[in-house]
């Protein structure tokens, strides 16, 4: 299943927006260079099996070749839900009470999503940078705490009309990121591939919990003062979301961003909520791109798609 | 039909027949979301405030 | 299946010990410490299946908090083979002409050898080590190239008694190891918690290859000229493998190291092993001790169990 | 009963009916080990130099 093909399902269920604020804990500061020059960029891209990314490697690793500093986060929760289908491991799937479905991350679910994020996907892509010149370091957000904050173990939902406390769920909320870490790997020339899970924090123990990896690179965005490019399998984000030819170039003012968030649907709020987070936390720009495009990041940081600021 | 007593504001609530622990129940009196955390005995507590997100 | 339990077996596999010379390619350099004090520990611990990692985990977090420089690398492919089977796959064994049997690693088999070991042991054991206080960070042998070196797809197998090759094994051996990875982390007060796969080099490409625990860890020893702790589940190497009485303190001659060597039977075999290739890499001393006794780590470094220097 | 070139020293090598693709054959003739890299028609390469490993 493509990002694009869940469009119509993540449609229905994503009713209501909800709430956008995030405070990071940390101090966030700006990566200052020597010679004055731009910004790092964090690069949203898929797992291997939501979009190819082999076009946004090629593109990544000539950034880097031209000195740019990139951070990689990266999804793929499709290939979650091929290895707990391999696994026969039934997901469970909960209705909030606004209507949202997610899954449900029991403890076995949680295993399998370490597993593949952290293990499988995280070192291929690795290794897929490492065979275009580029010198990846994969990271989870539990090594050095990387992406922390308090674990969500109980949820609300609504069962067959009743509204219930759900406990057990390994998601969390991100706080805090270790923005020192990737400074000091940035600084050695290393190009960190990130991938979720996050470090949940719990009453008396931390655990590695799910976390939605938009917002994982919207918060890296923000601790580093990055520039955000998220890659999807559209060109942007269109005031109306079936008609390509209204892609909306830029959103540079409170009420822009206002049309961009009432434009977007389905998945694509997902996109523009994480978007607000990042300018939010420090990011001095966002943008959202195709994935299938030659040169994607480049591409979508010289303007093609939208850009939000 | 049992009760049980709201530890927000002491009141008895009534509950119907087949309660489920995690249920959450408003306190006719106060108002508090209460949820299920015992039905044989029932038991209430206030139930978590937890923000709704916008998914994985 | 523990280590012990698999003694049986591992020994009838060992018959023959094979080329022990390892040469590092990169410049090999021993840790100085401005403090002159003492090298940093590397110390091997099985993954979480095979020996209980928990109370080497709260002596390593003693020992980085006394100062001390701790590098974890761990194994556990009985919990690759779990997930194997967990997933319908079935493990190829081939033997060797020398009368070793080992696991054929195909690519489907790899696949999963990375999702276990770089995705669920090394964010479990990273977890773990958070939770006792240690800022670790977790890190397969791909990431920054850590652990790499020629692939090796090509084995010679007996196949009915009939001599072949057999290709597409996802194996390699360890020539390089990136210790100014290793250095810069811990330099930074990091506690790095290395996990197989390796980078391996084939003709035209980097892939993510099998190699053996034991053998990374002496890698790595090597590389930072760390004393070297392996940790097992018997309480040294015995001159009689059947009788505890019998463990041998300590070899720091080569006459005494050949005992060793002629003790060791079964897995041991493959300790004394990485221990020789430790030794040659650098490393100043290889301790083998007990997992499971009080103190496991620190017990070892202050001479209980078998010192090899 | 077929047979190929040894790619080493050029003699005949005289190859068993059933033989398969990755069987090492030794050379009548040099004595080189020969890999069988492809049965129809057969034919030989030098088997790569591997060194036995001690295992996973
Ligand atoms: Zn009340
Ligand atoms: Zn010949």
């Amino acid at each position: 299943m493509t990002e694009h093909d869940s469009q119509t399902r993540a449609r229905r269920r994503q009713h209501q927006p909800a709430d956008q604020s995030v405070v990071f804990a940390n101090a966030r500061r700006r990566r200052l260079r020597a010679d004055g020059g731009q910004p790092p960029v964090v690069v949203k891209i898929g797992g291997a099996n939501a979009v190819d990314p082999e076009g946004a490697v090629d593109d990544i690793a000539a950034l880097v070749e031209s000195g740019r500093e990139v951070v990689v986060v990266h999804g793929g929760s499709t290939a979650v839900d091929d290895t707990l289908e391999r696994m026969d491991i039934e997901p469970t799937y909960v209705e909030t009470p606004g209507g949202v479905t997610g899954r449900f991350t029991d403890a076995e679910t949680m295993e399998v999503f370490a597993m593949v994020m952290a293990g499988k996907l995280n070192t291929e892509l690795t290794t897929l940078f490492r065979n275009a010149g580029v010198d990846a370091v994969g990271l989870s957000g539990v090594d050095g705490g990387l992406l922390s904050g308090p674990r969500k173990s109980a949820v609300r939902v609504l069962d067959d009309g009743t509204k219930k406390i759900k406990r057990g769920d390994h998601s969390g909320k991100i706080t805090d990121v270790n923005s020192d870490l990737l400074d000091s790997l940035l600084d050695d020339g290393y190009t960190p591939v990130v991938s979720v899970p996050m470090l949940g924090e719990d009453d008396d123990e931390v655990l590695a919990v799910n976390a939605d990896a938009d917002r994982s690179a919207a918060a890296v965005a923000g601790a580093l003062g990055a520039e955000l490019v998220v890659l999807t399998d559209v060109a942007g984000i269109y005031a109306d979301p079936d008609d390509p030819e209204t892609l909306i170039e830029s959103a540079a003012t409170p009420k822009e961003l206002k049309s961009v968030k009432d434009a977007a649907e389905g998945f694509m709020t997902k996109k523009v909520m994480a978007a607000t987070e990042a300018l939010e936390g420090g990011a001095p720009a966002v943008h959202v791109g195709d994935a299938n495009r030659d040169a994607p990041v480049s591409s979508a940081l010289n303007g093609a798609g939208t850009k939000i600021e | 039909m049992s009760e049980a007593d709201c530890p927000e504001c002491g009141a008895t609530v009534e509950l119907h027949d087949d309660i489920e622990v995690g249920e959450i129940i408003d306190c006719g009196t106060c108002g508090a979301e209460l949820e299920v955390i015992a039905v044989d005995p029932p038991e209430l507590d206030t139930a978590p405030e937890l923000e709704e997100d916008w998914g994985e």
